[in-house]
């Protein structure tokens, strides 16, 4: 059985590294690029957990992942790049050492946290899900560190990686492939979402500052 | 259920108000006066259910399965309860006949419904036995008012006044939640026999004494808390004004009474300290702005204030007395604050009853544009004299019983074991004796600017003698003024057996004087005050002096134009304003305890246009502690406001460091 | 099983399809109170009915009102709606495809939300109340105006992350359950759950907590979380706002109660009382002040529902037997007050043609009847007697005090700061001499009576079974 | 009954002593201060000549003088007369002096006080309301000095009713009480504003910026003037008496006393009653009249003394009698 927890880590560590690469690109192919790997990772993760735990259904999970965050969405979101031409921008709002080192806290958190945990107290691992915590927060980081919305969708997504990691390595987790379907239901939403925007042409950026041109009581 | 008469009596009073109210809702417009008599009638029978109580001291007991959980709402009627419903059904009486008179276009759905609904919360406040009850009632009491004191609400300083007056009520009922909360104990035994039962440690007992005066203080108009009195009182509809200073204030007193001598049953002397302190200040501060206001019904509001503290100074020194068990002393004190309550209620209403007489006539409030109304409007006149004399505590009127015991009270002062003690109470002393002399300079020139002289406007020339109801309301009260002072001693001995449960004892010395009707704090040789004696006195020599001179002289009088030193007709202008009166007072006390800007313009020799002399007051208590505390909050306002215009981004920041800041909490804490 | 819980959950399914499908808005408003009518119907045989605790479904004294205080909110509000929509489609705001949307949403959002309500699983009550909250981001930008679609989008981005988070914290509570039930469905049904929590794994549930706690109070609006709440309610049409305040935040709130109470049950996990006091008492007061900038009429009491959650909140934080029974019973009376003044301001909006508050003046000349609504509104809102929210303020201050002094004055403190604003406002809308449009509008002003109604009610007497219920529940909660 | 009948007696015939020495007291005030400034000055009898001559003058009133001024004169008069009956002078076995006590018998001053400041500014002339204006600002410290003092010497005495109080003093062996020191100044500084006296007010000018109690009574003539200044002099009587009665009660006669007792205590009285005219007289002439507003100080130095005077005395004492 062990070995099956080291492929299990190692694909988690996969996933962090990618989130941790996620957090200091700042070329948004690349971080579309680097996405897609993780989805992938995810991908053979979640295959690996219905193969441990023979929840053949988790091989649906597992297809999804693979085809529509690492391949469909990705290809989606290049040519929105290309078509709202930000292909160049850089849109940081920190800067990319503050990012890693806030990443680095994050992390450090989460195995702190993590470690509170009595071992044992579930079949999941400590370590699975202190890797899972991290790319979470990982992801969140990313959401509010990044201005444009094509990264701060990545972001998300990636949020979403983590929980579906930590979905299908809590063993037996009923409703887990519903839960997955849902995710990249609101995922297609939030794309379809900001090309809503695009087309109506009401904003002339899909910088979310610009979403917020119209706000509150600025009337 | 269970009820026996007098609360049955009271019950039906209730339904009438709470009938006419709702009635009032859908009448129309021009019928609604029907409330007034209905209001009549129901104080008349609480009025009565009241006396029958306070007679016979019983104490009379009902619960409704409705209210708190497990507390239910309850009612008492005991001798306490029933001396302040006396007072405030008398009130209400009175109030409402005048309201009679009131003419049909000023009736209005903004304030006949809420005018018995007003009355009914005042009546309910007193029968609650249970904390839930007792707060339900008194902010239904302040809500109703609140609605009156809006009714004009087209002009912005009733809006203003309206405003602030349910903040500070608002403010109030949170400070007796607290107290009620600290009375009752986390367990929360509502009903006032579990709080009696319930006893506190000094810690809660000290946070539960502030809370309530602040409560009560906040409602009766304690400075600094008053400023919101002067706003909210003269902007009501005069009937109106009546009942909350005359009535209202007297709630709030009953209020401070039932928690501090009933509630818990013997406070700690030192208890008697902010009583004493915030009484004597109180008294002259209230007094001080009221000599100086130019608005009639201000003037009367800020006497309410002064009345208000000498009773809280009354209640203070009982407190004081009965703590170090000089018994005798608590009842005099006692009894010079419950009587003080009764007779305030009574000339408080007679004067702003007159003030509406006035305002009614001649459509203005401000003294410098008044003035010579004994001539047009003699009956409001002579009455309003009566009540000015009352309330600036001459004899043989009824202002000057409740002081004279009041002075008594101070006087035995000298008993007390602690030097505190010993050393406020000739400072009291001295704060009354001052309060006198300032209400008979107040009210001078009250009843002066307005009455006397000549009229200073042409609404003062053509004012006209309001219908007759209302001036019978009014003299029915000047009656009663004039009654009271001189049976004060009944009165004194009437309230006995209260005095005796809140005291301890009653007023042992009464009936043993020389007549049955003087009045005796503690023992005949020590102090009497024999009030008919001395009007009778002064009556039989005045009309002999008359009688004699009318026989020596020659009765002759001749009619001429005022001498005035030698300048022939001067125009009405040339007469002492109101604000030409108080200059002396107001240079001798302005920058200290008053806030008063004199400007004056007076042009160079040769220049021909006129000189002009301006007074502007500012309440200290407003500024700093109205004022102040609003505008800061404004500016917080204005700080967190950037919040509503963030970018999504940046909320997302706020929710993340949220997850992180407890993330890190639970791994600092498990 | 029970066939009334199927019909609480199944007769706005069904009719939330039909109403998709049926064209012409007055039919479709008409089938909407129908539908809505016949569940509140079905929920109040749960009045009468004995606890029932199955696989998904639980009914037990926590949820049994909640449920009957949904349904009954969701009929008077399909109610006003239906006169509200009417004069927005004769006004041209919305074109009839909209509103089948509307009605097909509205049904929609109504059964996820009992959906939320009743599930006995942990993971169930999450979808209800995802469904819930996606389903009203697309009817707060059903106007399509760039305020509303800014609104919807703040709300969706918001809530989405908020789901996150919660479902996280919902896959470390079946961690946490799972070592002890095994796997697979016990782990997650929550009164399995709570009968075996003293053995749970303290570490877990306190993680599972803080995540639950961000996440759906991402939903319930608190304070630094709440940045959707307001132009979510100030933009999306009335009866939705009066949803969101009257019910959403409720049932957020009342998923959070039920952890709360799995912490309460295990000995061991941290007690989370501190932390909800300091974010109620956060909320209270940052709300508190908010409003005093206000122009718009609905974003004001919106920030007045993040006030009263906050108050809530910090009730339950306070826990014992008293302020939690305070503090549910807050609950309703919030539900029911928030959502009678939303009706009252969607006619004064339509009535004035406006939402900003400076043009709104001399209401009680003009309308009498909206400015006695609104007015009655208010007061009880404020906690002023004689409306029931008067009772839960008294015994949540009163006891508070008696135990933690301070925590009461900052309690007060915030809640009459509120009521400055709001008194404020109020006088400004009905006082003065009118000004500005008047439009004519045909107010049905039934649902707001009843509210009023039963709020007056609740406040001179409260039926000895809802007293019992909560009661039970405030032990619970602990 | 004997006693009963003698404390008739005494009471009436103090009404009508009192009655009967306040003009003399004014006049020999008058007298002696013509007297110190070189001058003849009237006989002492022109002041009662003057108050007859006025009674008997018809009375002129201003247009609008309402019947309050009219009444007023008389009711401040009466107040004022019963006032002054009720301070015991010869004997403290006066029938009615039970009926008010100190406080009462301060506002009983009190009261006509306020009648006569609301007379002046009934006819509505500028004089008017300066008098009473500036007479209540002064009343206003006055009267709270005045009850400081009674109550002192009360609280001392243990009781508020003057007899008592006169008897207490008499009994007690003679002894200079700081308290008492503090009392008796206030009372005369006191007594000298009350009674319109210099330095506060003039009694003898019409100088219009200066004066305080004639400006009120500008408007009155004939008899209703006589009334006023009838009340003017026994207040004046009243005063000295309670000064006398506080302060130096000595052969004042008890209540059952011999005939010749009474002789004696009647003549102390008189005694008493010329020398303070005397004095009084003597001070007037020694010291210059000073402007209004520095008033307000001289009366506030006189409230602080007798706060002093009242603290010192509640300090000192232990408890009550």
């Amino acid at each position: 059985m062990t070995h099956g927890y080291d492929v299990a880590h190692f694909l988690a560590g996969t996933m962090l590294v990618a989130s941790f690469t996620l957090l200091y690109q700042d070329r948004i192919f690349a971080v579309l690029n680097t996405f897609a790997a993780q989805a992938m990772a995810l991908a053979l993760a979640v295959a690996w957990q219905g193969y441990v735990q023979h929840h053949p259904d988790l091989f649906i999970t597992a297809a999804m992942a693979f085809g529509l965050k690492g391949i469909v969405i990705p290809l989606a979101l290049n040519r929105m790049v290309v078509r709202l031409g930000i292909h160049r921008d850089v849109d940081q709002a920190v800067n990319v050492a503050m990012a890693m080192f806030l990443g680095l806290g994050l992390t450090s958190l989460a195995l702190l946290l993590v470690l509170k945990v009595t071992p044992g107290a579930a079949s999941f691992t400590r370590e699975g899900l202190a890797l899972a915590l991290a790319i979470i927060l990982l992801g969140f980081l990313m959401m509010i560190t990044r201005r444009n919305a094509v990264t701060q969708i990545v972001g998300f997504m990636s949020i979403e990686n983590g929980l579906i990691l930590a979905a299908t390595g809590a063993r037996g987790m009923p409703l887990v492939v519903e839960v997955s379907v849902a995710f990249s239901v609101l995922i297609a939403l939030f794309v379809f979402a900001v090309f809503v925007f695009r087309i109506r042409e009401r904003f002339d950026s899909v910088d979310i500052e610009s979403l917020d041109r119209v706000r509150g009581e600025r009337r | 259920m269970m009820v026996e008469r007098p609360l049955d009596i009271l019950a039906v009073a209730l339904a009438i108000y709470g009938g006419a109210a709702l009635l009032s809702l859908i009448l129309p417009r021009r019928l609604l006066g029907i409330v007034y008599p209905a209001c009549i009638l129901a104080a008349i029978l609480a009025c009565a259910a009241d006396l029958s109580v306070l007679a016979g001291q019983a104490d009379f007991k009902a619960q409704l399965p409705i209210g708190l959980p497990s507390v239910g709402l309850r009612f008492r009627l005991d001798g306490l309860a029933a001396f302040f419903g006396f007072i405030v059904n008398l009130g209400i009486a009175a109030s409402s006949l005048y309201g009679i008179g009131i003419g049909k276009a000023d009736l209005s759905k903004r304030i006949e419904p809420f005018y018995p609904a007003f009355c009914a919360a005042m009546n309910t406040v007193l029968l609650a036995d249970d904390a839930f009850g007792f707060l339900f009632f008194w902010e239904l009491m302040s809500l109703s008012s609140w609605a009156l004191v809006v009714a004009r609400h087209e002009e912005a300083e009733c809006r203003k006044a309206g405003y602030v007056y349910l903040i500070m009520a608002a403010m109030g009922t949170a400070a007796l939640l607290f107290a009620f909360g600290g009375m009752a104990g986390a367990a929360g035994g509502y009903g006032f026999d579990a709080i009696r039962a319930h006893k506190l440690t000094p810690l809660i007992s000290a946070l539960v004494l502030v809370a309530a005066l602040f409560g009560t203080g906040s409602k009766a108009g304690i400075m600094p808390l008053h400023a919101w009195l002067p706003l909210a009182h003269p902007a009501a509809p005069s009937h109106v004004s009546a009942l909350m200073s005359g009535v209202m204030t007297k709630v709030a007193v009953y209020a401070i009474i039932r928690i501090v001598f009933d509630l818990l049953a013997d406070p700690p002397w030192w208890w008697s300290l902010p009583f004493i302190i915030l009484g004597a200040a109180t008294a002259v501060g209230g007094l001080l702005y009221a000599v100086q206001d130019r608005d009639l019904k201000r003037v009367l509001a800020y006497s309410t204030i002064e009345n208000i503290g000498i009773i809280f100074a009354g209640l203070g020194l009982a407190i004081a007395f009965k703590a170090t068990g000089i018994v005798a002393a608590a009842a005099v004190a006692m009894a010079a604050a419950l009587l003080h309550s009764l007779n305030h209620s009574w000339f408080k209403s007679l004067l702003f009853l007159g003030a509406g007489a006035v305002l009614h006539a001649t459509g203005r409030r401000d003294l410098d544009g008044l003035g010579g109304l004994i001539q047009r409007m003699p009956k409001t006149a002579f009455f309003w004299l009566i009540g000015a004399l009352s309330i600036s505590a001459l004899p043989p009127l009824n202002g000057f019983v409740s002081e004279w015991l009041l002075f008594q009270a101070v006087l035995a002062g000298p008993g007390f074991p602690e030097p505190i003690l010993r050393f406020l109470s000739p400072v009291l002393g001295a704060m009354l004796a001052l309060a006198a002399g300032l209400a008979a300079a107040c009210f001078v020139r009250a009843f002066g600017t307005v009455f006397l002289g000549r009229p200073r406007s042409k609404d003062a020339a053509e004012a006209h003698e309001v219908p007759f109801v209302q001036t019978l309301a009014i003299g029915l009260l000047a009656v009663l003024c004039i009654l009271g002072g001189l049976f004060g001693g009944f009165s004194a001995y009437a309230i006995g057996p209260l005095l005796k449960t809140l005291a301890g004892t009653e007023l042992t010395g009464l009936l043993n004087g020389p007549t049955k009707l003087s009045l005796i704090a503690f023992d005949p040789e020590r102090s009497i005050y024999d009030a008919p004696t001395i009007a009778l006195f002064v009556t039989l020599s005045s009309i002999t002096t008359m009688l004699f001179v009318h026989l020596v002289s020659n009765r002759r009088t001749r009619r001429a134009p005022a001498w005035d030193c030698g300048f022939p007709d001067a125009s009405p202008a040339t007469q002492y304003t109101a604000s030409s009166f108080s200059q002396p007072l107001r240079r001798v006390y302005k920058g200290v305890v008053l806030g008063a800007v004199e400007s004056l313009d007076m042009p160079p020799p040769g220049d021909l246009r006129p000189g002009h002399f301006s007074v502007r007051f500012y309440d200290y208590a407003w500024r700093n502690l109205y004022a102040a505390p609003a505008e800061a909050l404004l500016a917080v306002a204005t700080r967190f406001n950037a919040f509503q215009f963030l970018t999504i981004r940046r909320y997302l920041v706020l929710m993340f460091c949220t997850l992180i800041a407890l993330l890190i909490v639970t791994a600092v804490w498990m | 099983m029970n066939e009334a819980v199927y019909a609480v959950a199944g007769i706005p399914v069904i009719s939330g399809l039909l109403l998709a499908l049926i064209p012409g808005y007055r039919i479709t408003a008409i089938g909407n109170v129908i539908a809505s009518g016949l569940t509140f119907m079905a929920s109040l045989t749960f009045l009468a009915m004995p606890p029932i605790v199955e696989n998904y479904v639980i009914l037990d004294s926590l949820n049994t009102f909640f449920i009957v205080l949904n349904t009954l909110v969701g009929f008077t509000t399909s109610a006003f709606s239906a006169s509200y929509i009417g004069h927005e489609i004769k006004t041209g705001h919305l074109t009839p495809l909209f509103v089948r949307f509307y009605h097909a949403l509205f049904q929609g959002m109504m059964a996820s939300m009992n959906i939320a309500l009743l599930a006995n699983n942990i993971g169930v009550m999450w979808v209800g109340l995802e469904l819930a909250t996606l389903m009203t981001v697309i009817m707060v930008g059903i106007y399509r105006t760039p305020n509303a679609l800014e609104a919807a989008w703040k709300y969706f981005i918001l809530g989405i992350v908020g789901i996150s988070l919660a479902f996280f914290g919902t896959i470390l509570v079946y961690l946490a359950g799972q070592s002890v039930l095994g796997e697979g469905l016990p782990a997650m049904t929550w009164s399995r759950l709570l009968s075996s929590a003293p053995q749970l794994d303290a570490g877990l549930l306190n993680l599972a907590f803080i995540f639950l706690l961000v996440g759906y109070g991402t939903k319930v609006g608190l304070a630094p979380l709440h940045a959707w709440l307001p132009d979510a309610h100030a933009e999306g049409p009335t009866p939705i706002s009066a949803v969101l305040s009257g019910l959403l935040l409720n049932v957020a709130l009342f998923a959070l109660l039920r952890f709360k109470m799995l912490m309460a049950a295990h000995p061991g996990a941290l007690k989370p009382g501190p932390i909800m006091i300091a974010i109620g008492l956060l909320s209270l007061i940052f709300a508190a002040f908010m409003l005093y900038r206000r122009r718009d009429i609905k974003r004001l009491f919106a920030y007045s529902s993040i006030e009263h959650m906050g108050l809530i909140t910090f009730a339950f934080g306070m826990g014992g037997p008293l302020a939690n029974f305070a503090g549910l019973l807050h609950m309703v009376m919030h539900s029911l007050t928030k959502s009678a003044i939303f009706f009252a301001v969607g006619h004064v909006a339509q009535a004035k043609g406006t939402q900003r508050l400076a043009d709104i003046r001399g209401l009680s000349v003009s309308h009498p009847a909206l400015a006695a609504g609104l007015a009655l509104g208010v007061v009880a809102i404020s906690g002023l007697p004689p409306f029931g929210a008067f009772m839960s303020e008294f015994l949540i201050l009163t006891t508070t005090f008696a135990r933690e002094p301070l925590l009461a004055l900052a309690a007060a403190f915030g809640l009459l700061v509120a009521f400055g604003a709001l008194l404020l406002r109020l006088q400004g809308v009905l006082f003065g001499t009118p000004a500005g449009a008047d439009h004519k509008v045909n107010a049905s002003s039934l649902p707001l009576i009843v509210h009023l109604t039963l709020v007056l009610a609740a406040g001179l007497y409260l039926p000895a079974a809802l007293i019992a219920w909560f009661q039970r529940a405030a032990e619970l909660l602990g | 009954m004997a006693s009963q009948i003698q404390s008739f007696m005494a009471q009436g015939a103090q009404m009508f002593l009192v009655l009967a020495v306040a003009p003399a007291a004014a006049g020999i005030t008058r007298k002696v201060k013509a007297r110190l400034t070189r001058r003849q000055g009237p006989p002492v009898i022109q002041v009662y000549r003057d108050l007859l001559k006025l009674i008997r003058k018809d009375s002129v009133l201003a247009g609008n003088a309402s019947w309050f001024f009219r009444s007023a004169p008389y009711v401040i008069f009466a107040l004022t007369w019963v006032a002054t009956a009720l301070v015991p002078t010869f004997a403290s076995g006066l029938m009615f002096n039970w009926a008010a006590d100190v406080v009462a018998l301060v506002a009983l001053i009190g009261a006509a006080r306020v009648l006569l400041a609301l007379a002046a500014m009934d006819v509505g002339t500028s004089f008017g309301g300066i008098g009473s204006s500036r007479e209540m600002m002064i009343a206003s410290l006055a009267e709270p000095a005045t009850l400081l003092v009674v109550l002192t010497t009360a609280l001392t005495a243990g009781t508020t009713r003057l007899p008592e109080v006169a008897q207490f003093l008499i009994s007690q062996p003679l002894e200079i009480r700081v308290s008492f020191a503090l009392a008796f100044v206030a009372l005369s500084m006191v007594a000298l504003a009350e009674n319109a006296r210099i330095p506060v007010d003039n009694p003898a000018t019409h100088l219009e910026l200066t004066m305080v109690h004639e400006a009120m009574v500008l408007e009155y003539s004939g008899r209703h003037l006589a009334m006023i200044e009838a009340a003017a002099h026994l207040k004046l009587v009243l005063y000295i008496s309670l000064i006398i009665c506080l302060f130096l009660p000595f052969g004042m006669a008890p209540l059952e006393g011999e005939p010749i007792v009474w002789m004696i205590g009647l003549g102390a009285y008189l005694a008493k009653v010329c020398f303070s005219a005397v004095a009084l007289g003597v001070w007037e002439v020694s010291i210059a009249k000073m402007r209004v507003f520095r008033v307000s100080e001289f009366l506030g130095s006189a409230f602080v003394f007798s706060f002093l005077a009242i603290l010192l005395a509640f300090l000192s004492r232990e408890v009550l009698r």
